[in-house]
């Protein structure tokens, strides 16, 4: 009997140690069940008392990360379950700040406001995604991940198709549930056959001698399948194909939040898995993890820019977009040793404050003059100057123009991948170097699509709705200034940065 | 306060309070913007007042003047090295004549944007941001920082011009920000390369600091770019490639021959105050560029390929000669003469002699007064009839008499009249070009003789206008209306003529307020280039 | 100081008489400018005649280690032209006053006088290469100005563009030798230079080699820039392939033909071969000397055959500065000087009384509503009895140009074909015939001026009421007058030695050989047979004329041997042929060169049209189609089938990881 | 007793007739039962497997959350369907391509 349970009071204690260090967790837990309760008895009275909960909830849970601060546990926790580390703190408090300027956008979406069942239950699911995502940068053990996968997935496919006012939203839901359940059941069948050949569940040392011993052929299928499950977050290229249509179809708030949130959770996730594969493994015998990722960063870049440039709807081009950038940063991942570290953290920064600035002007130009494709924006210029001057400074900021945050993100990518080349005279990072600066410049066709209709052309004066959400183009505004802060001064980010 | 901030900076204080201004003070803008530049031009000649020419200074930090260094960017990017990157400004003898230049140049360009009616706050924003940028790239002295500035510069261009243009203004603008951007991408490479080569001898990392740039001592050895390390980069020996592409990126702007497509649409087609600053500014700083990077920073591969850089200049000269000559359209014209009295200034660059780079440097001053004078003259006629056709015009001199004195003025200070500073600077580039066969053998002696031809063409073409739109029998294609709404300048079209007149002339009888000044550095880069 | 003194003057009467002129329209200022231009230059001319150059300069500007200066430089050359101009503009402007009087643009007409003197001075007495470079294009605006000066008369604007232009294409060989003799000596002051020892002459030319201050440069350069000098001066004097302009520039008002294109620019050329003299070597003074014979032959056989008054006298004048060339060519500066001196004299007197003709015929024609020609002599005749004052003072030019004894011109001439025979005799091969060329080219003058005064002044009286040209304009034809007589120039008629120029230019000693004797003898008496078988053409039967208009060579004549016509077709037509082609090519080829790197060979016109429908194809030139053809083929994956997608996905990841597998 | 490989090749085979089931079942439903095969096969491996790791059975842990996780998943996936449904009047994947480039 002992035998089953040699140490209850061990293994609880053990537990409960755990639980100090995830306070942020359980401040989101607490403002999910309040908030479903609120959204029971008095959404009906307050419509906004929800919002506010999760709100309240985001806000307390980043200010515990931030008062934990380097009070950090040495060794993971609930038996090799979670790492919560210095790295992951950064993404939380990205995932959190994401978050927030998701609720900004909701509060200011007319659709979603007048949408029949209230948005209550919307954003007790964000915090449920929050939660998932914040376990996804943490998690060590091959089970602790495929549940935050399932649990970010599961929320997602719910947001996309929350308001499913129209076909297109239902069709985008029903897409991103479909492929996404496909890639999580594949992913799910490469973990079981890495456990089947190593034995055991938790990312390290074990799992890679395992792998080592294990014929190259399967372990390289096991580890390819994973791969292709963490893909479908990141959407890099060969997994791409759901997003522009994902993207396109749901309500903007949602995609704004579908790809800067998830994604970056995504990122987080691939680094835990680089970290253990490269810290243990010293050489890679069994699978060549530099090159596989350069040669999928090339193709994302190269799909996503190139077929950026003939999208005419903006969300879609965005898409695309967002796809480019993720392969931009996968090009720091190759050169971590290189100072890859630091410029992938601030580039995932830079992106997550422009993708939301960006839909965020998307959404209030789509709801003040209903203009959804590029062609559309002709003459808008003029009606809104300072929104699309707004938005001209982010475009720049994605294009990687100077004096702004993206250009220092893709100087110090380029820098990184240059001190690579520079050790290793290989031939990718220098194909990858020059696919940077290519795309670059064919990022700048489709970019300045939105200000030469704005301001070149000259479109009929269709009717403008006048809707109260002036606020969303001054924290659009907001965002704009700290870009620029960021190109000029980039120690604002970089002196916080670990790594 | 440093000169040289303030300076570079005032005109963005200008344009932010522009932008702040609401929209009801709408006329009070242009008043911003002018005192803004009045204040850049009272600066400068301050500068050029307190500049000490004894002190040479292209390529030690000491002898440069009023510099002033702050440390901007402190990025460790984790593995071996820090991005030290340092707010750097700086100005020699090569850079000096610039900024008078460049602040005439944007003052008169503020008085001719009088007649820009729509959407002024836009306007005059982008204009002083556009002021910046430019004064930035002629004083910046830290790579990183001309290539912040040297950037910054495309954006108010390409809306200047996008959205107060004329007919296919989209299709002009484009092709401008693509050419130049296609030309600076790859320049961010080879600064990036340069960057990693580099050590700043005091603190030992890395440095984007142009000065340390230019001596080999600081390269580190085995680099990409050390002068002896003959590394490769896709097969060509990688300093000569970085040099062929920096070349490449500033010859768009000069612009040279093959490259120079994007000028004509982009004058035709931009409003008369943006094609002032473009021809009077923006060709200056392609031609710095070679000077103050190419040549300093790769000084063996620019004696490597002096031979074609001077062909290229003579090729520019006759070549854009021709083509003025075969011009309907007035504005066209004066482009492509802007494309041939560049050539002087490529061939001059090219020759590597103590007066062949002078008489290039007074080349891009005195084409800088003169292509102003001729496109605000141009504009004059544009504003009033909307037509600039040669051959719809006939006999001028009879309705506008000031009008063509000024003309004329203009045309025969730029065709290379002795008394105005064009010929002083044609003169040398041309002599030192000659003299470099003997001295230094870079240029062969009949570029110098094919370069005088295009004195001779730029006679042709102008005087060939000049006859047939100002001399003969009074006939407008316009007929009765034209010739009422053809009114001799105004005031304020004097005060803007008046002194760029007196500029070249002044130029042009005393050379030697330029020379001084440039003397020295000019003497310090033929000792940097050619040991 | 005076010198420098006399030069600015003429400058500050122009800015003078142009700002104030409104009030008595600026002919008092700029007479009294030109009054005290003219006594300070003769002090000048008195000081320094003969004795010691004065040589005062002031540094201009640096470059590199060179410091250029701007100073004076007065020897008798020098100063003997500034006495000379200052003279002869003294009188062109008490002329000039009355004959443009109604002249609405008057004070512009002033400025621009104003301004042709001061450059004209200047040139004279600079003392570097650049400054007379500086002046000499300075004296080519300022002529532009004038013969444009009737700005609205198409053949005017045509004419000054012309002589622009061809004055240019010969500042280009000046530019040139400027550019060889600095590489070569690393200065250009006159002094250093060309003085007795100075650097050119004292430079070895041995062994094919021409040592120079820093490097040596091949023997050929040296030849090279004597040959662009003088290609520089034949622009500027009007000789054989540059010299169409001067006819066509008699469209200006006839003081400034008189001045300018008689007297003084003209002789800027052969001032500046003077002034370089010791450059020329062998070759170079051959060339010269043939080309300069060539002219004077041919433009005296050209103004056989003119009828416009005005035109005779340009190409005489063409003429008569071949015989200064050809003089220069045959190593005797000091003849050329003399002749240019006197002709000067004689050439704008002639000039002057064929103005004082046109005014008059002008003023009758204009009041009779009448439009012939007033220029052309066909139509004109019997004017001795109504202007007998103009009447004599032009046949006493005529006289002087023919080189009548008695006459200044005859000594100048008498020296030229002097020293040609001399120089002939030394020379065995094919260029000995350039003396004899010479001979006949006087008999051609002779007959042609006399033609001229015949057909204006005798035969048939055909206007009534003609009267006199106004005093203004007599007196100073009567001066000119004056000066054409042996008198100004030398006490004996009859020997040119004893002329004080050709003294003041030390003269090496003429060997006293035979020509001296008998060369005077045969000109005069060829000259007057020619002005007798004149008489007898034109003077006493008007009709019975023996030359039929319809001839061949005749025709030839009359079009300047179609000299116009070729260069219109060899060099203006082809060049603007040129022009436009290389704009075709501009246009089509290289802008769409730059887009078919990227368009694969798609021409401009399609690929903008192809553009204009996306904002790529308004941003692209090449790049945007590779990026539309990838762009493309990423796009069609795209179909909208969820499990399209889930498959293309399996195949992707099978595809890449056999492809980091295998590979 | 049944060999190790049986149960891989068993697993094997079940997740490919699922991945089969997935590509070319023309009814949204039988894609989610492709899905569900493909999970079952996992389960079983992990089942299969965790016969060696007799200390933590984490094998056994993982087949019980993967079966919960895949009840949530085809829940929220069946609603969806619903509301498709009511636009699109068909839950072929292949008719719904309404969002395409």
């Amino acid at each position: 009997m002992d035998q089953q349970f040699p140490d209850i009071t061990g293994t609880f204690s053990a537990v409960t140690g755990g639980i100090r260090y995830l306070m942020p967790e359980i401040a989101l837990v607490a403002a999910f069940l309040l908030g479903v309760i609120i959204d029971l008895f008095f959404s009906r009275r307050f419509r906004h008392a929800v919002l506010i909960c999760a709100a309240a909830g985001l806000g307390a849970a980043a200010w515990l990360t931030l008062a934990a601060g380097d009070d950090l546990p040495a060794d993971p926790l609930f038996y090799g379950m979670i790492f919560s580390s210095v790295f992951s703190n950064v993404f939380k408090l990205v995932f959190y700040g994401v978050a927030l300027l998701f609720l900004v956008l909701c509060f200011f979406n007319r659709q979603l406001q007048q949408h029949a069942k209230g948005t209550g239950d919307l954003y007790n699911i964000l915090l449920v995604v929050v939660l998932g995502m914040s376990f996804m940068s943490m998690s060590i053990n091959l089970l602790m991940v495929y549940l935050s996968v399932e649990m970010v997935s599961v929320g997602s496919y719910l947001m996309v198709g929350y308001i499913s006012g129209n076909s297109r939203q239902a069709e985008a839901s029903i897409k991103y549930a479909l492929f996404g359940g496909a890639c999580s059941a594949i992913m799910l069948y490469g973990i079981s056959l890495i456990y089947a050949f190593t034995g055991t569940l938790d990312l390290g040392e074990i799992m890679v001698r395992g792998l080592e011993n294990v014929p190259s052929l399967s372990s390289a299928t096991a580890i390819t399948l994973v791969l292709a499950g963490i893909g479908f977050k990141l959407s890099f290229v060969p997994v791409h194909f759901w997003s522009p249509d994902v993207y396109e179809g749901a309500p903007t708030p949602v995609t704004a939040f579908l790809s800067t949130g998830p994604k970056i959770a995504g990122f987080a996730l691939l680094l835990i898995f680089l970290m253990t594969f490269f810290v243990a493994a010293e050489g890679h015998r069994f699978f060549d993890f530099k090159n596989t990722i350069s040669v999928i960063a090339i193709m994302t870049m190269v799909v996503g820019n190139f077929s950026a440039v003939w999208q005419d709807n903006i969300k879609r081009m965005l898409a695309y977009s967002s796809i480019g950038h993720t392969g931009f940063i996968l090009m720091g991942f190759v050169s971590l040793d290189h100072g890859g570290f630091r410029a992938m953290f601030f580039y995932v920064i830079v992106y997550a404050l422009m993708n939301m600035a960006a839909f965020m002007l998307a959404d209030y130009v789509e709801q003040r003059a209903n203009a959804v494709t590029a062609t559309g924006y002709a003459g808008l210029g003029k009606r809104f100057p300072l929104a699309f001057t707004i938005f001209v400074v982010v475009l720049i900021s994605l294009t990687g123009i100077p004096p702004t945050g993206g250009f220092i993100g893709k100087l110090l990518i380029f820098s990184s991948v240059w001190g690579q080349y520079r050790a290793t005279h290989a031939l990718l990072p220098l194909a990858m170097l020059i696919t940077g600066a290519v795309t670059t410049v064919i990022s700048l066709f489709y970019y300045l699509k939105i200000p030469l209709n704005a301001w070149l052309r000259s479109g009929d004066t269709a009717v403008t709705i006048t809707t109260k959400n002036g606020l969303l183009v001054y924290t659009a505004f907001a965002i704009m200034l700290i870009l620029l802060a960021v190109g000029i001064f980039p120690q604002l980010i970089t002196a916080y940065l670990p790594g | 306060m440093n000169l040289l901030s303030v300076l570079v900076f005032s005109p963005l204080v200008a344009g932010l309070i522009v932008l702040v201004l609401p929209a009801s003070l709408q006329s009070r803008y242009k008043y911003v913007a002018l005192a803004a530049t009045i204040l850049q031009v009272l600066l400068s000649v301050l500068v050029w007042v307190r500049f000490n020419p004894s002190l040479g200074g292209v390529n030690n930090e000491h002898t440069l003047q009023f510099a002033e260094k702050l440390s901007w960017i402190q990025l460790n990017v984790g593995g071996d090295s820090r991005l030290q990157i340092d707010y750097f400004l700086a100005i020699d003898g090569l850079s000096m004549p610039f900024l008078l230049l460049t602040s005439l140049v944007m003052f008169v360009a503020v008085l001719s944007s009088w007649e820009i009616t729509t959407n002024l706050k836009g306007y005059f924003a982008l204009f002083m941001l556009l002021d910046t940028a430019v004064m930035g790239v002629f004083t910046a002295m830290d790579f990183f920082l001309f290539y912040l500035f040297y950037e910054l510069m495309l954006l108010p261009i390409y809306f200047l011009i996008g959205m107060w243009g004329g007919v296919k203004r989209e299709y002009a603008a484009i092709k401008f920000f693509l050419y130049t951007l296609f030309g600076s991408v790859f320049m961010l490479l080879i600064m990036v390369g340069l960057y990693f080569s580099v050590q700043d001898p005091l603190t030992g990392d890395h440095t984007f600091n142009m000065v340390h740039m230019m001596n080999p001592a600081n390269y580190v050895d085995g680099s990409l770019f050390a002068k002896f390390s003959g590394q490769l980069l896709l097969g060509i020996p990688a300093r000569s490639l970085a040099f062929i592409v920096l070349f490449v990126a500033f010859a768009i702007k000069v612009p040279i021959v093959p490259l120079h497509t994007w000028l004509p649409d982009a004058h035709v087609e931009a409003p008369t105050p943006v094609s002032i600053v473009l021809a009077g500014i923006l060709l200056k700083v392609g031609g710095y560029g070679v000077i103050r990077i190419c040549y300093s920073i790769f000084p063996e591969a620019a004696l490597g390929y002096a031979w074609w850089i001077g062909l290229i200049g003579v090729v520019s000269i006759i070549y854009g000669a021709l083509n003025a000559l075969a011009q309907r359209d007035l504005k066209r014209l004066v482009a492509y003469s802007s494309v041939s009295h560049m050539g002087f200034v490529l061939l001059g660059i090219a020759s590597v002699t103590a007066e062949g780079i002078s008489g290039a440097m007074m080349q891009m001053i005195s084409h800088g007064f003169l292509s102003v004078m001729l496109f605000f003259l141009v504009g004059v006629i544009y504003t009033r009839v909307h037509d600039r056709e040669i051959a719809n015009f006939r006999g001028l001199s009879q309705l506008m008499p000031q009008y063509t004195f000024f003309i004329m003025v203009a045309f025969f200070a730029s065709l290379g009249l002795p008394g105005f500073s064009a010929f002083i600077a044609e003169a040398f580039s041309l002599t030192g070009a000659f003299k470099s066969a003997g001295v230094n053998g870079l240029i062969p002696r009949w570029m110098a003789l094919g370069g005088s031809v295009g004195i001779l063409l730029s006679a042709a073409y102008l005087l060939w206008t000049l006859q047939r739109m100002f001399f003969g029998q009074l006939r407008l294609s316009g007929g009765e209306p034209w010739r009422l709404l053809l009114t001799d300048v105004t005031i304020r079209e004097k005060i803007a003529l008046v002194p760029l007149a007196a500029m070249a002339l002044l130029l042009g009888i005393l050379p030697g307020v330029v020379f001084t000044q440039i003397n020295t550095s000019v003497l310090d880069l033929v000792k940097l280039v050619n040991p | 100081m005076l010198a420098c003194g006399a030069a600015v003057i003429p400058l500050l009467g122009a800015i003078a008489t142009y700002t104030f002129s409104k009030r008595n329209r600026g002919s008092g200022i700029a007479i009294a400018g030109s009054v005290l231009t003219f006594v300070l230059s003769a002090l000048v001319f008195y000081t320094t005649w003969d004795h010691t150059a004065i040589h005062r300069q002031i540094s201009w500007f640096t470059i590199g280690d060179l410091t250029f200066t701007a100073g004076v430089l007065l020897n008798n050359l020098s100063v003997l032209m500034l006495f000379l101009i200052s003279g002869i503009s003294l009188l062109v402007h008490i002329y000039s006053a009355a004959y443009m009087k109604l002249d609405p643009r008057l004070p512009v007409y002033w400025t621009c006088l104003g301004l042709f003197c001061f450059s004209m001075m200047a040139l004279v007495v600079a003392d570097s290469l650049l400054l007379i470079y500086l002046f000499w294009e300075l004296v080519g605006f300022s002529s532009y100005l004038l013969i444009g000066f009737w700005n609205t008369r198409q053949a005017a604007v045509l004419a000054n563009k012309k002589a622009f232009i061809i004055n240019r294409i010969g500042d280009i060989g000046f530019l040139a030798g400027i550019m060889v003799l600095f590489s070569q000596y690393h200065t250009l002051d006159l002094v250093t230079l060309f003085s007795d020892h100075g650097l050119v002459a004292s430079s070895p030319r041995i062994g094919g080699v021409w040592v120079g201050a820093t490097g040596q440069l091949s023997q050929a350069w040296l030849t090279i820039a004597g040959a662009v000098f003088f290609f520089g001066a034949m622009a500027k004097s009007a000789q054989f392939p540059l010299h169409t302009w001067l006819p066509d520039a008699m469209e200006g008002p006839t003081p400034v033909s008189s001045l300018i294109h008689a007297a003084t620019m003209v002789a800027a050329g052969v001032f500046l071969l003077v002034r370089v003299f010791p450059l020329f070597d062998q070759t170079v003074l051959l060339l010269i000397a043939s080309i300069g014979t060539f002219t004077a032959f041919m433009a005296a056989t050209i103004a056989l055959a003119q009828h416009d008054i005005k035109k005779i006298l340009a190409w005489s004048t063409i003429s008569q500065l071949g015989y200064m060339i050809a003089a220069i060519g045959m190593g005797s500066p000091e003849s050329a000087m003399f002749h240019l001196a006197t002709h000067a004299f004689f050439k704008c007197l002639l000039f002057l009384s064929a103005g004082a003709v046109i005014h008059e015929l002008q003023h009758h024609y204009a009041k009779s509503g009448d439009t012939t020609d007033p220029q052309d002599i066909r139509n004109m005749g019997g004017l001795r009895k109504k202007m007998p004052v103009t009447f004599i003072v032009m046949t006493i030019a005529a006289l002087a140009l023919a080189g009548f004894p008695g006459t200044s011109g005859f000594l100048s001439k008498d020296a030229v074909l002097v020293s040609a025979f001399g120089w002939g005799a030394a020379e065995q091969n094919v260029f000995s015939v350039i003396p004899y060329l010479l001979f006949v080219t006087s008999l051609l003058t002779a007959f042609y001026v006399a033609r001229l005064i015949f057909k204006v002044f005798f035969g048939p009286a055909g206007q009534e009421e003609l009267h006199e040209a106004p005093a203004p304009m007599r007196w100073p034809m009567i001066v000119l007058a004056l000066c054409c007589l042996f008198p100004l120039f030398s006490v004996n008629p009859v020997s040119f030695e004893s002329a004080w120029i050709m003294a003041g230019f030390y003269l090496n000693a003429v060997e006293a050989g035979a020509y001296h004797t008998y060369v005077p003898v045969l000109v005069s008496l060829g000259g007057t047979a020619a002005v007798f078988f004149a008489w007898f053409c034109y003077g006493r039967n008007r009709s019975g004329n023996i030359f039929t208009d319809k001839g061949m060579l005749y025709r030839f004549a009359l079009n300047g041997w179609y000299f116009d016509k070729l260069y219109l077709a060899v060099f203006v037509k082809p060049v603007v042929l040129l022009s436009r082609i290389l704009f075709g090519f501009d246009k089509k080829v290289v802008d769409g060169l730059v887009n078919a790197v990227g368009s694969l060979g798609l021409s401009l016109s399609a690929v903008s049209r192809w553009t204009d429908r996306y904002l790529v194809d308004a941003a692209v030139n090449g790049l945007g189609s590779i990026s539309k053809t990838i762009g493309n083929f990423t796009r069609n994956f795209q179909n909208g089938r969820v499990q399209y997608y889930l498959l293309a996905t399996v195949a992707g990841v099978l595809l890449f990881f056999m492809f980091t597998y295998f590979l | 007793m049944i060999p190790l490989e049986h149960y891989l090749l068993i697993s094997a085979a079940l997740f490919c007739i699922g991945l089969y089931a997935v590509f070319t079942r023309r009814n949204a439903i039988q894609v989610l039962i492709g899905i569900e095969f493909m999970i079952n096969a996992a389960v079983i491996n992990f089942v299969a497997f965790s016969k060696y790791d007799k200390a933590k059975l984490g094998g056994q842990v993982f087949a019980l959350f993967a079966i919960v996780l895949a009840a949530a998943g085809v829940a929220v996936a069946l609603a969806i369907i619903l509301n498709v449904y009511k636009y699109y009047k068909t839950i072929d994947p292949g008719k719904i391509d309404e969002l395409r480039d």
